[in-house]
């Protein structure tokens, strides 16, 4: 856990409000695992916006000091941190968080992401894919409309079938991404399933994982102020009772989640 | 020669003034990659009271204009689970301790100061009277005189350790309070705890905090703890522990000119880890640039 | 079909419920150049007082974070002055005018509303009860139920024009204040007033402000005025304007939400004149997206 | 008096904390006079800082639609309007104030300029002088140092015959400004006296003034709030009680002015 300035190098629109920031930072691509987040410091200037912003780790790599985020604009933090130039310096802190684990043994994993819930998932696939497991990754990747499915491209590369779905229908199919999982699940059920994404789509995931009885984790979120587990302000209710996204969290056991 | 940082509080010998607010540095293992407990003066700890306590449903965190709301409830997981897990760690670090207590009913307060007087690793204690009194007719303890004078007297008689009354901002003249409170044999007083607030969702048309109500902190609040502290420093004899939205070594001594011994770093250490580092060692610069030998030099120069 | 922004206000119907924050606005002429009196649903004046008051000398105003203080000392030039020169003013724009009235003691206030109570230009009163009141003890009278009571009363017994009691958070509980004025006889209250705060300049080692302490406004006290209003709506049953850090459409909808029937904009003018027409129309936006007709379907809709 | 959006053609460091902000904008130009001043918008991000920072004129041209701004870095405020850039947008309030006025008999007039003082002399100056004006201006310019006085050249161009003053004598006489307005005041009398900058040499120069009975006006200074004389926020002391900067001021007839 290292507090580090990082400088931008790119901080690319992916179109619809949604970015994708390239930094160059020490420390945190060495320690970090897939799943884990940072908090980020959207602004050196005054006091605002006070608390810092938790955003997924997308890509890391030691070997080039490089840490990619993915980020949607939806209020004054995002919004300050997509006006950023390259060159420009912010402050992270991280990795923090638990990060995923597959269990080694998992063949078929599926991987369901919602909207901006979709980084964390792609840096999980790329470094098992990357690392040679054998594992079969499929990405069901819901979003409201066509341009809200960002980095096709990237994960095509990584050979990963995609099940694309949107609300409105304009690429894939049209509908919730949690019908397509389901569907494909009954015909060839998986023994492994992610999820990161809006409340609704977690909590519908955890219902179909429960019935069809498979394992899986679910990434959480919440309001942060600390980030390291000292405010005790994110927690979520699990059945061990409230447990920090930031520190137990933000991946938990899919059968492990109660909901408010 | 280099300025002194070190101060007296009550009966704790303090290196520097610079101290952690409770509750944002939870028993100080959190913060460990960034800070080193014996970094701090003294280590304030979150509230321990006498059984577990749950706390609030999230979201408990809100953001606002320069600050933040919080509504934490106070959980935390008792003080027997302080003594076997919280105390071993710190007890390392040779920092004096001071464990801030939280109860339901005033017997709570007292015993859970009882059960740590015997612990040598503990240094004092803060008493968190801002919390919802159950027992005692449903004010908090904080806001009614008596209330807090019955408080402090009866973990008074308990312990001989130094007893730091930390005051509530909600009410209408912090100065009844703090007197009332050192009537009652405190040795020290620490403010401002949060002032009461909310923020609503418009989408949602409801309160973004699941408790509704929550405590605001921050960089916000610094005027009014600044002015209680102004306030109090006239009215009592007790060494003062100001907080309330400090971010800088310049916030730190406006606190210290308005009349505190020492200062408490919450909220900021939320924006920056590194925070209490930069205080002290601003704080040194100041006091070499403006050649001040130590701090009781400027201690309540601001009161004229 | 458009929504309707109209509200009505004790007996005042306003075409919408923003209203300058007294003491912001002066009489209104200052910031002619930006803002038409009748772009407001009501105006609300600089307060008034029996005879001129001088002031406090300077300065009179610190920054702080996201919010400022003020020490005024509620500066104005008398009744007479008032009837004089700013209601000739005002009755050009056909715009309720509400007159905020001071007073060193409760006959002062009396005074000034039966002076104005004769100009049909003077659609209401608001008293403003955070001076510190000379006569009756040297307490501020919005800070004591009884002596808030009491003003209220006496001015109620001299005018029928709607009567707004402008309530102070420097309180421990603002519902037994808002009580004891709704029984006094009160049409309406307003909150909040500024919150007692300081800010010391550590290079001259002394207060900024030389009255030493001030009034918080601005968006750092928004969440501590939100919940008071949120609270007040429910111990009361008249009307509430709310105000505190309002500088967005959606500050007022926070503060319409809570329970307010109107909101008043103040330090926010500062930093932008143009800031009225803009909340109106983004309330009026807000209204049309999410397919609400008139402002009743939400006030209050956050208590739950 | 107008709300309006600037945008910043040039921002030059003047060395030593001081910067020339050159703004193209409308409306101002037109309507501005030497000695008023327009409250600025710093930045158009979030809350802070709260309030706009006074700022005199330096130089305005209405055919041009030209605005100059002299100001030095002081505090947050000042800080971040030194790190906008060219191209980028922020808000004034302006003009603002009563602007000076030289009686058109003054023959010899004296501007005595302390620190950051400099830019509405310079103003008076120039435009007097573009309009022909017979008075004979001499400039009084005090600083600490060789590097905090600006804008030499602008006022040579003006043919004004300087007195540069610095407290370390690293440039012109060492000493107050005051002290050479006095000797040359002694000397040849002026009949007329502008001065602008910190307090300490309003007093003087106030004192000066009164003892040799020479009329004159004060540009001061105060903490604002509106800028436009709603708040009495600005107030300060005069013969006719407290008067506000903003608009009664912020110049004031020498005689006029009481000090707390
Ligand atoms: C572990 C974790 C990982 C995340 N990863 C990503 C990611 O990879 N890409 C991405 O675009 N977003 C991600 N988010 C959500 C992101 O943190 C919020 O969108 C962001 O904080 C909103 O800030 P804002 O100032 O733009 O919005 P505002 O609404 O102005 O923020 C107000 C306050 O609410 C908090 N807040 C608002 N929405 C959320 C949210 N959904 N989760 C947590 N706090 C919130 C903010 O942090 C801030 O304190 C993640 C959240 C968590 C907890
Ligand atoms: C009529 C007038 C004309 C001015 N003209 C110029 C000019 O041409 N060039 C220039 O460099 N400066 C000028 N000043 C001073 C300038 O306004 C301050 O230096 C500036 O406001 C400081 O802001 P800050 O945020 O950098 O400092 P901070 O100290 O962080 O400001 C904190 C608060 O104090 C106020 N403040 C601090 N110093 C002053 C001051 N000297 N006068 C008024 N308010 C102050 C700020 O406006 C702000 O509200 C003028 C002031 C006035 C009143
Ligand atoms: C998340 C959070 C939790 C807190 N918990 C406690 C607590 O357990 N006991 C207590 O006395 N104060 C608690 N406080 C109040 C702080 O100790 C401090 O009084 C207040 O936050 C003002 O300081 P700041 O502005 O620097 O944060 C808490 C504050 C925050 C923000
Ligand atoms: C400069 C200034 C002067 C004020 N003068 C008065 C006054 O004369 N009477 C009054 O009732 N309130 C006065 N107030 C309080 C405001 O009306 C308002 O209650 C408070 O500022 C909170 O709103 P805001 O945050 O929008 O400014 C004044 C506030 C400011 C900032
Ligand atoms: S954000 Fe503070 S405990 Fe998780
Ligand atoms: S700044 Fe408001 S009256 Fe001058």
């Amino acid at each position: 856990m290292y507090q580090v300035k990082a400088v931008i190098t790119e901080n690319k629109f992916l179109g619809a409000g949604y970015h994708l920031l390239n930094l160059l930072v020490a420390e945190i691509p060495e320690a970090a695992k897939p799943g884990q987040f940072v908090q980020v410091r959207v602004t050196t200037e005054g006091n605002e916006p006070l608390l810092s912003r938790p955003i997924s780790i997308y890509r890391y790599d030691a070997a080039s000091s490089s840490l990619a985020l993915v980020f949607k604009v939806v209020g004054k933090g995002t919004d300050l941190l997509a006006k950023r130039n390259p060159g420009e310096i912010i402050e992270l802190l991280g990795p923090l968080g638990n990060g995923f684990a597959i269990p080694e043994t998992a063949k078929r994993v599926a991987l369901i992401a919602g909207g901006v819930g979709m980084p964390p998932l792609y840096c999980l696939a790329e470094k098992l894919i990357r690392k040679g497991s054998k594992t079969e990754f499929n990405l069901f990747y819901g979003a409201r409309t066509k341009s809200d499915l960002l980095e096709l491209s990237a994960w095509e590369r990584l050979k990963v079938k995609i099940f694309p779905m949107t609300d409105d229908g304009s690429y894939g199919k049209a509908g919730l991404v949690t019908e397509s999982f389901q569907k494909e699940h009954e015909q060839t059920p998986f023994d492994f399933v992610v999820a990161c994404g809006p409340q609704p789509m977690l909590k519908a995931v955890q219902q179909i994982a429960l019935a069809t009885n498979i394992p899986g984790q679910l990434s959480m979120e919440a309001h942060m102020a600390c980030g390291v587990g000292a405010c005790l302000g994110c927690v979520c209710k699990t059945k061990s009772g409230y447990q920090r996204v930031c520190v137990e969290g933000p991946v938990f056991e899919i059968s492990e989640v109660l909901w408010e | 020669m280099s300025p002194s940082l070190a101060v007296e509080l009550a009966d704790l010998k303090l290196k520097n003034p610079i101290l952690p607010a409770s509750g944002t540095y939870g028993y100080g293992r959190e913060f460990l990659p960034f800070i080193k407990p014996d970094l701090w003066g003294a280590v304030i700890t979150k509230g321990v009271a006498l059984v577990p306590w749950t706390g609030n449903p999230p979201p408990r965190i809100a953001e606002t204009p320069s600050g933040m709301l919080n509504a934490i409830g106070l959980q935390n997981p008792g003080v027997e689970h302080f003594i076997t897990e919280a105390l071993p760690f710190l007890r390392e670090y040779q920092v004096p301790v001071v464990v801030n207590i939280v109860g339901r009913t005033i017997a709570e307060y007292a015993a859970v100061a009882e059960r740590l007087s015997e612990h040598p690793e503990v240094s004092g204690f803060e008493l968190n009277i801002s919390c919802p009194n159950v027992k005692e007719g449903g004010i908090a303890f904080g806001t009614d005189p008596q209330v807090a004078a019955a408080v402090t007297g009866e973990v008074r008689k308990v312990t001989k350790l130094p007893l730091i009354v930390k005051l509530s901002p909600n009410v209408t003249d912090v100065t009844v309070i703090a007197q009332a409170v050192e009537a009652a044999g405190a040795d020290c007083l620490s403010l401002i705890n949060t002032l009461q607030g909310m923020a609503i969702d418009i989408k949602k048309r409801r309160p973004i905090l699941a408790n509704q109500i929550g405590g605001l902190s921050g960089p916000a609040v610094k005027p009014v703890a600044l002015r209680m502290v102004w306030q109090v420093y006239q009215k009592v004899k007790l060494p003062l522990i100001g907080m309330g939205g400090i971010i800088s070594a310049s916030d730190a001594l406006e606190f210290i000119m308005a009349g505190a011994s020492a200062v408490a770093i919450g909220t900021g250490l939320f924006r920056d880890p590194s925070l209490p580092e930069k205080v002290i060692a601003g704080i040194e610069r100041f006091l070499v640039e403006e050649k001040i030998a130590n701090l009781s030099e400027i201690r309540g120069i601001a009161q004229g």
